[in-house]
């Protein structure tokens, strides 16, 4: 008996945490998805009404625009903060004196959260208050900066703001990756005649692929989340230029008294990180019997 | 380390205008990770009299760390005048045992994943991983309803129960990957040396776990303690946490904004979670290199 | 008592099986040896051994007693890994101490215990460091003491020598045989090195995709192989497998072949008569002749019955004691091993003395021995 | 049975700046006075938008709040959803029926019932104006839209920002609801803010209504967007901008920095014919358990609609009292003329719910007016795109 | 011409000194191998050679060109890694072509060349994998290909086996041989193992702490150690070491061991007359006789002139072809090798035959060989 027990005990110990998540995350998804269906407006509503509020959803012009809003910021975001995270990976890889040091500088954006980070931004970009005024102070009379107040631009000040935070943590990904490429390989890259450039772009970077993909589904993850920034930054604006799906769901559900739309926008991303996730996931696992 | 300038023996010259050009984007990259930083930092300790003055980039004349003291003692924060310092207790008495209770549970949890590997281990690890990917705001009503059937709704052990499930997928996922680097054989050797599945959790897994224990509380610390939607749907008042005071805070003013003070919130605010990186970012990196990047 | 039996077991992952019905009866104080190629199922067939496998089929018995079911930790069982297993927190004396203790052994008996194995296994000095700051060999030494200490019936080795370089290799082995002798314990030992399943065993198993080829002592493995496969496995340089037609000749058999000497091909007779085998159903048929790099070797150092002939050198490979010479019979090369001092003599043509009398002859359809 | 336990009550609000501050302040002073225990509970940010998510999972849990700052329709709602408390009893035992306006009145009782205290009642549509600034051109405060534009590009012509404005969708819907009610006028208000009627929508007037905004949007100065209403206010008062056009909540901070009324600043109601655009402030009483509680929300009530804290509280947030008999001696010339304005307007039928701040509408429909103006005000949309937009998303909010 | 010159050849990591003043003059077409212990500096030298590393002091040139400031792709040297560093997002094809790619050589031109090297390594089909998908031999090969592909003066390997299986190790050697005689190329060929040293090299360059102890033939190097870290180094098992004073025989000198046999110590004075040392001046004093395992066997098997007498075996193992056995000199263990067809009869006391001609002699004090 005692023995079954011990036989089992993995099983066990997995066993809160498991039920924890598959009601925390799968319970609550699947409440979602129910809610969607229904025509909830102040509070949920447990009468199904069909696919009414997705119908509804798609008409909306904002939604549309937080759609594209996390298109374009998303790829931006994540194709920004892999660049610079990767470009400073590998300067700061070169025998760089103080790399610690400028290494923490690099990295401190992370311990700060999106709402700070959206505000010190949202400062340096006032125009009248940050940086603008002083750069036109210097002489440079057309420099503008003042992102978060142009409709066109205020979703690439979101993306300035999350990369700035990002970048640091990608560089980090990169740098301990590098560090542990076989340094055989490089001397053979250098007698075969590549240049220290050609090294990296043709041979140690097209061989960090993993840590590519693990960058994109931390980045892809930060995007998809991404709320406090919007809202702490430009407020979604200007007009709701600037919002994205997480602060439309928020919108639709606790200000405009539309659970049932705001449910069928949280199905609707929920949809979109499956769609990444689950082909990422299921070629990660499957390779891995023997993990 | 792969450095490339031990390649090219001779030609010191291009090589000098070379690291010219890496130091140069070394330090611009830095001027604009730092320049928040330093806005936030000198506007915290100028007066008002200077904010308005001058720009938000100068020097301040002299340092004053009165708004800071306002801040963190005597600001307003809705009707009560208590600054963030009661407010930073209650995220400290929240994001602690949060941190240790999903850290344990990553543990744990990705030990028996790895070590113990029991059929549909990959899938119940897949499934818990996706949890990292569900957006807050989605959870928000039904973790309502969860947390006024189980009655700790506004109270912190509410707060502690949400961060250590939702923490849980991350924690997991880091130490899933950190503990199929370590060799099966030593459980198995373990297993003849006659030790259980805890013992050998606690005597020979936990005490090789520290790179990524650290990985993981640094995270989960930061989540955390950065958390404001959490923090503001599931708590109010005297049982905030100092992100959502601090919001509330910036939020508070009265004629002029007080843009030092705020700045000053901001700084206390962020402080503990800076100080994690400072001190222990180097442990961080080292964590990631063995653990997350592999997955 | 700890005889090691295991009957007909079999073990499947899925649908794939692993281990086909192996049977294995190990005497007490018995050292056997599982060779076998890269994924054969040589771990798993220890790994059941130990318990950290289930069985899938078949029973496993130590003494009398079926242990299929028997938790590992109960089954007296002491195991070595190819890693070495060290628990990296802890010192020597403690990674020693540990299955003690697990198994409620006070303080102070632990402590005697660990130094007296540490004394045989010369390392009492290395007690308070950690894994890390030891070398391979007293890595390998420390986990020896694992084993050792809790005196268990059975040990399993798992490849525990290949993570050494050759010369550590060398006196880990020495080392283990001698433990071997002085504890009289019954040792199931994993590796893929031919060289140290010759030496170490009092019996070898040779496996191959989950079966047992043989299961014999070492003499009867190097000189007797059933089969081309554990002939071809054993034996360093391999053995040469030369195919030829059997003949009746005058006094009894003989197979033609054609040997390059003084750059033309030279046909000769392989006198089988004195060979043991039967013959009689192979006349007009090919036979595969196997035969052994140091049994074609210069004239004048066999003592049994030999033929002499001239065969060309092709390339020399001196390894320091002997000179391998590559010779070139039926147009494919054949390895003979000469003593040193001759090679570095002559080139090009010289006699070797074959003694056929060693050569193994197999079936060429079935690669199976002929008796 | 239970001993008489000290009146409680958990205050849900957004009132953390300014004159609002200062005002709550005071009712949880006249509450602890009255033996009470206060428990505040405040969430600052965009009139009220995180505080929306708190009350909903509240109430969810189960374990609402005594007292939340919610307005207009929204009380309909949560009463119909069976959330809110009855105050009959406070209510008859003060009189509300005879101190308090009909519209008022309106707002804050469900099926005849009262479920929510009136705290005060806005105006919205008011210009603040700096004096100085004005004088600088040789204007006074314009009495109608052409004349607000051609001051306008004066000020603009003297560099001066004619209009302080902050860029967030609720201060562009409060721009926009003026301009309705001035360009349009108070039938075409009700018809197309109040009662969605699809023609008005529609209709040529809110081309023209556009238009105006998008004059107005050149009245703006660049930094607007995400500023907060408070700092425009504070232009205003800096002479860096000539005028706003907010709610009288502006009065507060004008208020807190010393100001007074037709010497610092000047007020003027918005263009139009006698409209009248009225926000006002309630906290509605949700179902709560314990005699402390229930004993705390009634001596809320009490408390909120009594003349003293109506008084004193109207005073410091720049808005007038909910109910009528409040002696008028300490208001200044603005509230004196949103007082005899308010009451004019109820007689005139020209009152009318505020679209902007949720008194005419709330939720979805309110948010689509909202979307429509805002992304109007923010980009280059012609007039006429922004009435089909209008008119498409006021049928999907439906 | 590609000959190879190392002049005094010093490296330093700051002040501490890896290689010091290494001089080695290689002919063109010549096959060194540089072999020591881990550790001792052989990588540094090839690193040095490569360009992969400056040279501190000292020169280095291929042909008349001195290349010490040459750039590493100028240099017109290919290099095989122990890791084969292969490229791991490319294909074999492309691994294989990426060297000339980076030269500019045209593409159709890089395919031929590409597919001539794969046919000559047998690995043609395998042109379209990733280095993941292939087994380690095929990944050593592909890793010659590299190197071959590019026909570069000067061949460099950094312990290019030493990731393989025992088997495939011996394969490959017998590739890289054959592969030197058919380009021959100047190869520099690090290792730790001698068998590889001995088996494959024109000279041996013997490096220890960074300075060459010996660099001669492999003959040379196996018979005439010229000192004890030599003799010690290279053979398998080892050489024998017998501490014994010399003495003044009749006939020239001799030397007194004790020898177990049948349970008892023996006096034995091997006979050093016939040693082509001089050993004049150590009479009375103590020197080390280096004696090989296979100088001590059976009776009858050696040429030379021998010395017989009975010694007991502590221990046998059968390695194959040979029986090791553990005999008891001067109370130490001394190696002896006899053929298998012996050991397998005779346990306790047999006679041995020892060649004392090919014993090296050496001095205690300064270990060195004693001419
Ligand atoms: N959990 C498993 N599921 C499926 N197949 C497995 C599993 N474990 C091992 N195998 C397969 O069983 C076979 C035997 O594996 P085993 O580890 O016993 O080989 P081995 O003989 O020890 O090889 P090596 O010399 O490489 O250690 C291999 O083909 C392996 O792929
Ligand atoms: N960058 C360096 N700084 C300081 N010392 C170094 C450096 N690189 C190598 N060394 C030292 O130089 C010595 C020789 O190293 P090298 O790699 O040449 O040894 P090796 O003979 O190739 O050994 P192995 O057989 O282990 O490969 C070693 O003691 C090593 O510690
Ligand atoms: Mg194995
Ligand atoms: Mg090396």
């Amino acid at each position: 008996m005692t023995d079954r027990i011990a036989r089992l005990l993995p099983q066990i110990v997995v066993a809160p945490g498991f039920a924890a998540i598959l009601f925390f995350v799968y319970g609550f998804i699947i409440w979602t998805g129910y809610i969607s269906l229904t025509n909830s407006k102040m509070l949920p509503n447990y009468s199904l009404i069909g696919f009414r509020p997705y119908e509804r959803l798609f008409q909306m012009d904002r939604w549309s625009v937080a759609l594209e809003n996390l298109f374009v910021f998303g790829v931006l975001f994540i194709l920004a903060a892999i660049v610079i995270g990767c470009l400073l990976a590998v300067l700061l890889d070169q025998k760089i004196r103080a790399e610690g040091f400028i290494r923490t500088i690099y990295l401190y954006p992370m311990a700060i959260s999106f709402i700070i980070t959206g505000t010190a931004w949202k400062w340096i970009m006032n125009p009248s208050l940050g940086l603008e005024t002083v750069v036109r102070g210097w002489g440079w009379e057309s420099f503008s900066f003042g992102w978060t107040n142009d409709s066109t631009l205020a979703v690439y000040a979101l993306v300035m703001a999350a990369v700035w935070q990002s970048a640091g943590f990608v560089m980090a990904l990169f740098l301990s990756a590098l560090r542990s490429v076989d340094q055989d390989i490089i001397k053979a890259a250098s007698l075969d005649g590549a240049s220290p450039w050609k090294i990296y772009i043709r041979i140690i970077l097209p061989s960090m692929r993993p840590v590519f993909m693990s960058a994109i589904v931390i980045l892809s993850h930060l995007a998809i989340k991404s709320f406090d920034l919007v809202v702490a930054l430009t407020g979604g604006g200007p007009g709701y230029a600037s919002t994205l799906p997480a602060n439309f769901m928020y919108e639709m559900t606790f200000r405009r008294n539309e659970i049932g739309v705001g449910a069928a926008s949280a199905m609707v991303m929920l949809a979109t990180v499956a769609a990444i996730m689950v082909p990422y996931l299921y070629s990660e696992l499957r390779g891995k019997k023997h993990g | 380390m792969a450095d490339s300038a031990s390649f090219t023996p001779g030609n010191t010259g291009s090589n000098l205008a070379l690291r010219l050009a890496l130091w140069t984007v070394l330090i611009v990259f830095a001027i604009w990770f730092l320049l928040p930083a330093y806005v936030v930092v000198g506007t915290s300790l100028k007066d008002l009299e200077e904010i308005r003055g001058g720009s938000l980039l100068a020097l301040p004349h002299e340092i004053n760390f009165s708004a800071w003291r306002h801040a963190w003692s005597e600001a307003c924060i809705g009707v009560e005048c208590s600054g963030l310092e009661p407010y930073f207790w209650n995220s400290v008495g929240m994001a602690i045992p949060s941190v240790i209770i999903s850290t344990l549970l990553g543990a744990l949890t990705g030990y028996a994943l790895t070590k113990w590997k029991f059929k549909g281990a990959n899938l119940v690890f897949a499934m818990i991983l996706f949890g990292c990917f569900v957006p807050f705001q989605v959870v928000i009503l039904p973790m309502a309803q969860t947390l006024g059937k189980i009655g700790i709704t506004n109270t912190v052990y509410g707060l502690i129960l949400v961060h250590s499930v939702y923490g849980m997928a991350f924690t997991t996922l880091f130490f899933r990957n950190y503990y199929v680097t370590i060799p099966d054989e030593l459980v198995r050797a373990a297993t003849i040396d006659g030790a259980g599945f805890f013992t050998i959790f606690r005597r020979i897994i936990l005490p090789l776990s520290p790179p990524i224990i650290v990985v993981s509380v640094i995270w989960q610390f930061t989540q955390i303690w950065n958390d404001f939607l959490f923090g503001a749907s599931f708590t109010t008042g005297g049982a905030q946490p100092i992100m959502v005071a601090m919001n509330n805070l910036v939020n508070t003013t009265t004629g002029v904004k007080q843009y030092n003070v705020d700045m000053a919130a901001a700084l206390i605010t962020a402080a503990p979670t800076l100080f994690v990186y400072i001190i222990a970012g180097r442990y961080f990196v080292r964590g990631l290199t063995a653990g997350s990047v592999k997955g | 008592m700890a005889s090691l039996t295991i009957k007909n077991a079999v073990k499947r992952y899925g649908s794939v099986e692993v281990l086909k019905s192996v049977d294995i009866d190990l005497a007490d104080g018995e050292f056997l040896v599982l060779l076998g190629a890269s994924g054969c199922g040589k771990s798993t067939l220890l790994n059941m051994i130990a318990g950290l496998e289930s069985v899938t089929e078949g029973e496993i018995s130590i003494g009398d007693r079926i242990i299929n079911d028997v938790h590992p930790k109960d089954r007296d069982i002491a195991m070595v890994f190819q890693s070495y297993a060290l628990y990296p927190n802890m010192t020597v004396a403690k990674n020693i101490a540990f299955g003690l203790e697990m198994r409620g052994v006070p303080k102070a008996e632990r402590d005697t215990a660990v130094l007296d194995v540490a004394k045989v296994l010369k390392m009492d000095h290395l007690l308070d460091r950690k894994p890390s700051q030891l070398s391979g060999g007293q890595r390998q030494r420390v986990a020896m003491g694992r084993a050792l200490v809790r005196r268990p019936e059975v040990f399993l080795f798992d490849e525990p020598l290949s993570n050494l370089d050759a010369k550590l290799r060398l006196e880990m082995r020495t080392e283990i045989k001698r433990l071997h002798k002085r504890l009289n314990a019954t040792m199931v030992y994993v590796t893929h090195d031919q060289i140290e399943a010759l030496t170490l065993a009092d019996r070898i198993a040779i496996l191959k995709d989950g079966e047992i080829q043989q299961l014999a002592s070492p003499e009867e493995i190097y000189d007797r192989p059933v089969n081309m496969f554990v002939a071809g496995l054993v034996g360093s340089p391999p053995m040469n497998f030369i195919h030829a037609e059997v003949a009746r000749t005058d006094t009894g058999y003989g197979a033609e072949i054609t040997v390059r000497a003084n750059g033309t091909d030279n046909s000769v007779l392989l006198d089988l008569t004195n060979h043991p085998a039967d013959l009689s159903g192979f006349v007009g048929r090919e036979i595969v002749i196997g035969i052994r790099p140091e049994a074609i070797t210069q004239t004048g150092s066999h003592d049994g019955p030999t033929q002499c002939f001239a065969s060309e050198i092709d390339v020399t490979e001196a390894t320091g004691a002997d000179t391998l010479c590559i010779l070139n019979w039926n147009g494919k090369e054949v390895m003979a091993r000469i003593s040193s001092g001759y090679a570095r003599i002559i080139e090009g043509t010289m006699d070797f003395s074959v003694d056929i009398s060693r050569a193994s002859l197999f079936d060429p359809q079935s690669e199976m021995r002929i008796a | 049975a239970p001993l008489k336990a000290d009146p409680t009550a958990e205050v849900l609000h957004y009132w953390t700046s300014g004159g609002e501050a200062q005002a709550v302040k005071a009712l949880q002073e006249a509450f602890l006075a009255r033996g009470g225990s206060w428990v505040d509970a405040p969430v600052a940010g965009g009139g009220g938008d995180a505080q929306a998510a708190v009350l909903r999972a509240r109430v969810l849990a189960g374990d609402p709040p005594a007292a939340v700052q919610i307005k207009g329709p929204n009380i309909q709602e949560w009463a119909d959803a069976g959330a809110l408390g009855d105050l009959s009893a406070v209510a008859e035992a003060q009189n509300w029926d005879d101190v308090l306006p009909a519209a008022i009145q309106d707002i804050v009782k469900y099926e005849g019932n009262y479920v929510a205290v009136p705290v005060n009642v806005h105006r919205v549509d008011w210009i603040w104006a700096n004096p100085e600034v004005l004088a600088q051109v040789g204007a006074t405060v314009p009495t109608t839209w052409d004349e607000f534009n051609e001051t306008a590009d004066k000020l603009l012509a003297a560099g001066i920002i004619p209009l302080a404005h902050g860029g967030q969708p609720w201060q562009d819907a409060t721009v926009f609801e003026t301009v309705v009610l001035g360009i349009g006028g108070v039938d075409f208000y009700r018809k197309a803010l109040v009662d969605l009627d699809m023609e008005a929508l529609g209709s040529d007037t809110m081309v023209a209504v556009f238009d105006q905004m998008r004059k107005m949007r050149g009245y703006v100065d660049p930094d607007f967007p995400g500023r907060d209403w408070n700092l425009a206010t504070a232009m205003v008062m800096r002479g860096e901008a000539a005028m706003q056009i907010m709610g009288d909540w502006a009065k507060g901070e004008f208020a807190a920095a010393g100001m007074v009324p037709g010497v610092d600043y000047v007020c003027a109601s918005t263009p139009s014919d006698n409209g009248y655009l009225l926000n006002s402030d309630s906290f509605a009483m949700f179902n709560v358990s314990g005699d402390d509680n229930v004993e705390g929300q009634a001596l809320l009530a009490e408390l909120i609609l009594g003349t003293e804290f109506q008084e004193t509280f109207n005073l410091l947030k720049g808005s007038i009292p909910a109910r009528t008999d409040v002696p008028r001696g300490e208001f200044d010339e603005c509230a004196i003329k949103s007082m005899d304005d308010m009451v004019a307007a109820a007689e005139g039928d020209t009152l009318l719910g505020s679209m902007a701040h949720e008194i005419a509408q709330a939720g979805a429909v309110r948010g689509a007016f909202i979307d429509v103006a805002t992304a109007h005000f923010n980009s280059d949309m012609s007039s006429q795109d922004a009435v089909s937009q209008l008119v498409d998303a006021i049928k999907l909010a439906q």
